[in-house]
C-alpha cells in the first residue's frame, strides 16, 4: 500500500480506534467490531477456501480433467455433519477416526524429523585435542549442563527426593526460569514494532502529522 | 539435513522407543502399581473447577488454535475431564474453537461427558463456539467472550502461537484463575507471566495420565520416562565421544544423519 | 476489597497510557539517540570492508513478506553498504520465492542513487529451488547452476559474471532470513571450503544463531531490527528504516524495564508494612 | 481421462449412491462391528505415513534390481485430498456461528444488531471476494466489486488483524508490572534475564556498559553480550531439553491414539 485511497485509511482508523477501545474495556464499540472481524475473518475463510482448495485441488481435475474418484472426497468431508444426528453419529467419528489416525501416523513420524537434527546439535565438543585451555568450550559445557538438568526436572515417575536428581532437577527448573526470561525480554521488541507500526500508521498516514525524519 | 527418509538407526530407535512405551501400558494394565509425583499445575485444575462452581458463573476451555492433530487432541482430552467435572457439578463450560472439524470433535466430546454423568439433557451444544479461524479474530473474539461471559475459570491448553498473552490476559481482566498448558514452548513464559497455574513441556502430554489416574495412561507415561532416558543417554555417549572425534567423524552423528543408500 | 480493584483498574489503564505517549513522543519529535554497535554486526561490516576487489559478495534473501519489518531494513542497510563501497554484490534465494524480488525493489533505487549499473556491478539470479544439493552443486559451479537471471537473461550475457565461477569468487556469503536456513551454507560452504558466511536474522532467531557465532563459524551477524539500526549507523545509512524506529523502541523497553523496578519497590514497601500476600500470578 | 460429460455425471451419481448404500448398511450392523471398523480406519491412516517414511527412498535388493518407494508417490495426492476433505467441513464453522448469531437476531437478544453486523460482514467478505475472483472485472459492477473487496480487506480486515497483533505490546508492559515480582528464588532469576535481555536489545540499554572494553574478558558483561550469552546458550538449550521432553509425549500419544490404546471419554465411546 504505497499511496491508498483516503476511504481505505479512515477505515483502517476507525478499526485501529475501535479495537484499542478495549484497553480501557469491553464496550459497545468494540463489541460491534469484533462481530464485524469474525464476520470478515469467515467471509475470508469462505473466500480462501473456495478459491484455493474446492476450486482449483477438487472442482478443475474432478470436472474439467475427469478424475472422478475426487468425488469420494466431497462424501468424506460430508461425513462429518452427521455429528448433528444422534443415532448415526458414528458416520461422522469414522471420519474423524481417519484424521485421527493419519494424525498418529504424522506424530510418529514427525518424532524422527524434527528430533534427530535436534539430538544432532545437542552434540557439541566441550573438550577435544589437543587438550589445552584454548579447546576447551566453557560454553558448550553449560549447554550440556542446562540440557542434562532441565530434562531431569521432567521425570514424572521418580520421587524427587534422591539427592542427585533433587539437586538436579532443581537446577534445571532454575535454569528453565532463566530461559523464560530471556525469552520474555527477546520478544518486546518485536511486539513494541507491531505498535510502532500502528502508531505510524495513525500518526503520519492518517492524522497526516510531520514525519520529524 | 533433509530427512525425507528414515535410515536403519532411526528404525531401530522408534522400534525401540515405541516397544518401551507398549510393554509398559502392558505392565500397567496387568495391575502393577506405579507411582508419579505430583504436578501442582495439574492437581490445580480440579480446584478451579470446584471455585466457578462455587461462584455460579461458567468456565471456558480453550483447545488452542490446532485442527485434528496430536497436540489439539491431547486439548481434547484434558477438555472432557473438565467437562465431566462440569456435567456433575451443573456447571456450563464454554469451549472456544478454531477450527470447523474440530466443532464436531469437540460437540461429540462434550455430548459423551454430559451422556457418561447421566445428564444428557443438560448438554448445551450452543457452547461449543466456533469463533474463527484466523489467528486474531480467534483471540478478539475469546476476549470478549471471557469478559462479557464473566467466566471464573479459563483453561488454556493446546497450541497457542503469539495470541497466548492476548488471551490469558483477557482473563486477568475478567477475574478468572487460569490453568494453562501448551506444548508451544516459546510461549510458555507468556502464560507463566498472566496465569495462576502453568503446566510446562511435556507436563502437558502427562495431563490425562495424571487427571484419570488410568493404568494405561500411567503405564505409557513411565514409558515415556524411559524413552527421554535413552535419549539423555545418548546425548551423554555423543558428548563423550565428542571428546576424541571432530564433529562429522563422531560415529554417533554418522549414525543419525547418514541418508539411506548415500 | 473493592477499593484494591479499583485501584488495580486505574493503574492498568494508566501504564497502557503511559505505554502510548512513550511510543508516539520518539515519533513525533526527532530524538537522536547514540547507538552502540554490538560486535557480531561490527564484525560483519569490518568483513564487508575488508573484502578485496576481485571477489563478490552474496547476499541470500531467504525471506518474505511476514519477516520484512526486520528483515528488509537489514537488507537495505547491507546493499546501502555495498553500493556505497563500490562492491560487486549477487541477490539471490531458494527458501521464499518472494525474497530476491522483494529485494529487488530495495537495491534498484539504492544502485541508481550511487550510479551502479545493473548487469555490471550487481545482479539478481532470482529465486532457485532446490535445497542442500543445489547450494552444493552452486558452489562447485556458480553460472551452471543459475543458468539465467530473475529476468531470465542467460549468465553468459551478464558481464558481472566474466570472473564469477565457484566459491573461489566468493568474498562473503550474507544469509538474510526469517527461518532456519544458515546451516546449508555452514556446512557446504563455510565447512567444505571455508568461505565466510555472515547472518542477519530476525530477533526471535538469535538464540539458534548464537552457538555458530561463538564457535566462529559466522563472521558476523545482523541481529533483528537492533543490528539493522547498528547496521545503518555504521554503514552512515540516512534513511534507514530501522534506526528511526530505535528512539521508539529504546522508550518501550525502558519503560517495561522502569515499571519492573517500580512494581517491585511497590510489592516490598506493602510487605514490609503489612506483610500482606502477594497479589498476581506464580513466579 | 473422461472426457464425455454425461457418462462423467452418471458415475458420480453412481459413487454417492453407492458411498449412501455402503453407510446404509454399515449402519446396519452392531456397535462392536462399527467400533471395529472405525479402529482399523484409524491404524490404516497412520499405517500409510509409518511405511512411507520407514521405507527407504530407494531399497537396493540384491545387487540387480532397485525399488524406489512406492509410497512416496501417494504422499503429494493424500495431503491434497486430506486438504480438500478439510475444505469441505468448512461449514461446520459456519453453521455454528450462523446458529449462535442467528438465534441472537429472531430472538432479538440484546445485542442483537452486533450479530447483523457479523452477518453483514461475513456476506459482504464472501460475495465481493468471490465476484472479484470469478466476476466479470471490466463491467461498472465488477470495478465497484472489486474496490469494495480491497477496502474491506485492506482497509478492514488487514487493519485488524495488526491491531489486534499490536495489543501484545500493552499486555507485555502489564504483564510485567504484575507478575515480575522478586517473590522467590525461581521468579527472581527469571525476572532478571528478562531485564537483562531487555537491556542487551535497544541502544539506551547498551549505553549503560558501553564503557567496558569489546575485546578481552570484560567485555562479557556489555548488556549486549549478556543478552546474546543468555538467549544462545541458556534458552537455546532449556527450550531444546524441553522440547524433548514434549516430542516424546507427542510420540507416545501418536502411538496410543493409532494403536487404539488411548483413553477417555472420546476415544472409549460406544455407538
Amino acid at each position: 500500500m504505497n499511496h491508498p485511497d483516503a476511504w481505505i485509511i479512515w477505515i483502517g482508523a476507525i478499526c485501529t480506534l475501535a479495537v484499542y477501545s478495549i484497553l480501557y474495556r469491553e464496550n459497545p464499540v468494540f463489541r460491534f467490531f469484533e462481530h464485524v472481524y469474525i464476520g470478515l475473518a469467515a467471509g475470508y475463510g469462505i473466500f480462501t477456501t473456495v478459491t484455493q482448495v474446492l476450486v482449483p485441488q477438487w472442482g478443475i481435475p474432478l470436472f474439467k480433467e475427469g478424475k472422478w474418484y475426487w468425488i469420494f472426497a466431497m462424501l468424506i468431508g460430508l461425513m462429518f455433519y452427521f455429528v448433528y444426528s444422534k443415532r448415526q453419529v458414528w458416520i461422522a467419528r469414522w471420519a474423524m477416526a481417519l484424521f485421527i489416525g493419519t494424525g498418529a501416523g504424522l506424530g510418529i513420524v514427525g518424532f524422527v524429523t524434527e528430533f534427530v537434527p535436534q539430538m544432532k546439535a545437542s552434540i557439541k565438543p566441550i573438550w577435544h585435542a589437543p587438550w589445552n585451555l584454548n579447546s576447551f568450550s566453557f560454553n558448550n559445557l553449560l549447554l550440556f549442563f542446562t540440557l542434562i538438568t532441565v530434562m531431569s526436572y521432567f521425570f514424572f515417575s521418580i520421587e524427587h527426593k534422591r539427592p542427585v536428581l533433587k539437586g538436579s532437577a532443581k537446577t534445571g527448573r532454575w535454569l528453565l526460569m532463566i530461559a523464560f526470561g530471556a525469552i520474555f525480554g527477546n520478544t518486546v521488541m518485536a511486539r513494541v514494532s507491531l505498535f510502532i507500526d500502528r502508531m505510524q500508521f495513525l500518526l503520519f498516514e492518517w492524522l497526516k502529522f510531520h514525519q520529524p525524519y | 539435513m533433509n530427512l525425507e527418509h528414515a535410515n536403519t538407526f532411526h528404525l531401530i530407535l522408534m522400534i525401540v522407543i515405541c516397544a518401551t512405551i507398549v510393554l509398559t501400558i502392558i505392565t500397567a494394565k496387568r495391575g502393577r502399581k506405579l507411582f508419579i509425583r505430583r504436578i501442582p499445575g495439574l492437581s490445580a485444575i480440579d480446584e478451579t473447577v470446584g471455585r466457578a462452581t462455587e461462584m455460579g458463573r461458567p468456565m471456558l476451555f480453550s483447545i488452542g488454535l490446532g485442527g485434528i492433530d496430536i497436540p489439539t487432541l491431547q486439548a481434547m482430552g484434558v477438555m472432557s475431564h473438565v467437562a465431566k467435572l462440569a456435567a456433575r457439578y451443573g456447571n456450563r463450560l464454554i469451549v472456544p474453537v478454531a477450527d470447523a472439524m474440530m466443532v464436531a470433535v469437540c460437540e461429540e466430546a462434550t455430548r459423551e461427558a454430559w451422556l457418561e454423568e447421566g445428564k444428557p439433557e443438560a448438554h448445551r451444544p450452543e457452547d461449543i463456539r466456533f469463533l474463527s479461524g484466523e489467528q486474531f479474530a480467534f483471540a478478539a473474539g475469546m476476549m470478549g467472550l471471557v469478559i462479557r461471559e464473566k467466566v471464573a475459570s479459563t483453561f488454556l491448553f493446546g497450541y497457542f502461537y503469539a495470541e497466548s498473552l492476548l488471551l490469558a490476559e483477557a482473563g486477568q481482566e475478567s477475574g478468572a484463575i487460569q490453568v494453562a498448558g501448551t506444548p508451544a514452548t516459546t510461549q510458555i513464559p507468556f502464560f507463566i507471566v498472566s496465569c495462576d497455574y502453568t503446566i510446562i513441556g511435556d507436563e502437558y502430554y502427562a495431563a490425562s495420565a495424571y487427571l484419570t489416574q488410568e493404568p494405561t495412561l500411567l503405564g505409557s507415561l513411565v514409558g515415556q520416562d524411559i524413552s527421554k532416558a535413552i535419549l539423555l543417554l545418548m546425548i551423554v555417549v555423543g558428548t563423550i565421544l565428542a571428546f576424541f572425534y571432530v564433529e562429522d567423524k563422531n560415529p554417533l552423528i554418522q549414525l543419525l544423519t547418514r541418508a539411506v543408500g548415500g | 476489597m473493592m477499593q484494591e480493584k479499583r485501584k488495580v483498574f486505574y493503574i492498568r489503564r494508566a501504564i497502557f497510557l503511559i505505554m502510548a505517549i512513550a511510543v508516539a513522543i520518539p515519533l513525533l519529535v526527532k530524538i537522536s539517540m547514540p547507538i552502540i554497535v554490538s560486535w557480531p554486526t561490527r564484525d560483519l561490516y569490518e568483513a564487508v570492508e575488508s573484502l578485496s576487489k576481485d571477489k563478490i559478495v552474496v547476499i541470500s534473501v531467504n525471506w518474505g513478506a511476514g519477516t520484512q519489518g526486520e528483515t528488509a531494513p537489514q537488507t537495505a542497510a547491507l546493499i546501502y553498504h555495498l553500493a556505497s563501497k563500490h562492491k560487486k554484490f549477487a541477490i539471490w534465494g531458494w527458501a521464499t520465492p518472494q525474497g530476491p524480488l522483494l529485494t529487488q525493489q530495495i537495491a534498484e533505487p539504492i544502485a541508481q542513487k550511487f550510479g551502479l549499473k545493473y548487469g555490471v556491478d550487481w545482479v539478481n539470479w532470482g529465486f532457485k529451488t532446490g535445497s542442500d544439493q543445489m547450494v552444493r552443486a552452486w558452489a562447485k559451479d556458480i553460472p551452471g547452476t543459475m543458468k539465467e537471471d530473475f529476468k531470465h537473461t542467460p549468465m553468459t550475457k551478464l558481464p558481472f559474471m566474466k570472473n564469477v565461477r565457484d566459491h573461489k569468487d566468493i568474498g562473503l556469503i550474507v544469509e538474510i532470513t526469517g527461518s532456519a536456513t544458515v546451516g546449508t551454507y555452514i556446512r557446504y560452504l563455510y565447512g567444505i571450503y571455508g568461505t565466510p558466511i555472515a547472518y542477519a536474522c530476525t530477533g526471535v532467531m538469535v538464540p539458534e544463531a548464537f552457538p555458530y557465532l561463538d564457535a566462529g563459524q559466522l563472521v558476523g551477524m545482523m541481529r533483528g531490527l537492533v543490528g539493522a539500526a547498528e547496521y545503518e549507523e555504521l554503514a552512515g545509512y540516512k534513511d534507514g528504516k530501522a534506526g528511526k524506529r530505535m528512539a521508539a523502541q529504546s522508550f518501550a523497553h525502558m519503560l517495561i524495564i522502569a515499571l519492573i523496578i517500580v512494581g517491585n519497590v511497590g510489592y516490598f514497601i506493602a510487605r514490609r508494612s503489612k506483610n500482606a500476600p502477594a497479589e498476581g500470578g506464580q513466579p | 481421462m473422461l472426457k464425455h460429460h454425461w457418462l462423467l455425471w452418471i458415475i458420480i451419481f453412481a459413487a454417492v449412491l453407492g458411498w449412501a448404500l455402503l453407510l446404509f448398511l454399515i449402519g446396519k450392523l452392531r456397535s462392536r462391528e462399527k467400533k471395529l471398523i472405525i479402529i482399523v480406519t484409524t491404524f490404516l491412516g497412520g499405517l500409510f505415513y509409518v511405511l512411507e517414511f520407514f521405507f527407504p527412498g530407494k531399497l537396493h535388493l540384491f545387487s540387480w534390481k532397485t525399488v524406489n518407494n512406492p509410497f512416496t508417490p501417494f504422499l503429494e495426492p493424500l495431503g491434497q485430498a486430506f486438504m480438500v476433505i478439510g475444505g469441505f467441513t468448512l461449514l461446520l464453522g459456519v453453521i455454528n456461528l450462523t446458529m449462535v448469531h442467528g438465534g441472537n437476531i429472531r430472538k432479538l437478544k440484546k445485542g442483537w444488531y452486533n450479530s447483523l453486523a457479523f452477518f453483514v460482514a461475513m456476506f459482504a467478505m464472501t460475495f465481493f471476494g468471490l465476484w472479484d475472483a470469478y466476476g466479470k472485472p471490466t463491467t461498472a459492477f465488477g470495478k465497484t466489486a472489486h474496490e469494495i473487496y480491497l477496502s474491506l480487506f485492506n482497509g478492514a480486515l488487514v487493519s485488524l488483524d495488526a491491531t489486534m497483533f499490536s495489543l501484545l505490546a500493552f499486555y507485555m508492559a502489564t504483564a510485567a508490572f504484575r507478575a515480575f515480582r522478586l517473590r522467590s528464588g525461581e521468579a527472581t532469576v527469571l525476572v532478571l534475564a528478562a531485564f537483562l535481555v531487555m537491556m542487551g536489545q535497544v541502544p539506551m540499554g547498551m549505553w549503560f556498559t558501553h564503557g567496558l572494553p569489546t575485546e578481552g574478558s570484560l567485555s562479557g558483561f556489555r548488556t549486549e553480550n549478556i543478552a546474546m550469552w543468555l538467549l544462545g546458550i541458556i534458552s537455546m538449550s532449556g527450550l531444546r531439553a524441553v522440547n524433548f521432553g514434549v516430542g516424546v509425549g507427542a510420540l507416545a500419544m501418536s502411538l496410543r491414539l493409532w494403536l487404539y490404546l488411548e483413553r477417555g471419554a472420546f476415544f472409549e465411546q460406544e455407538f
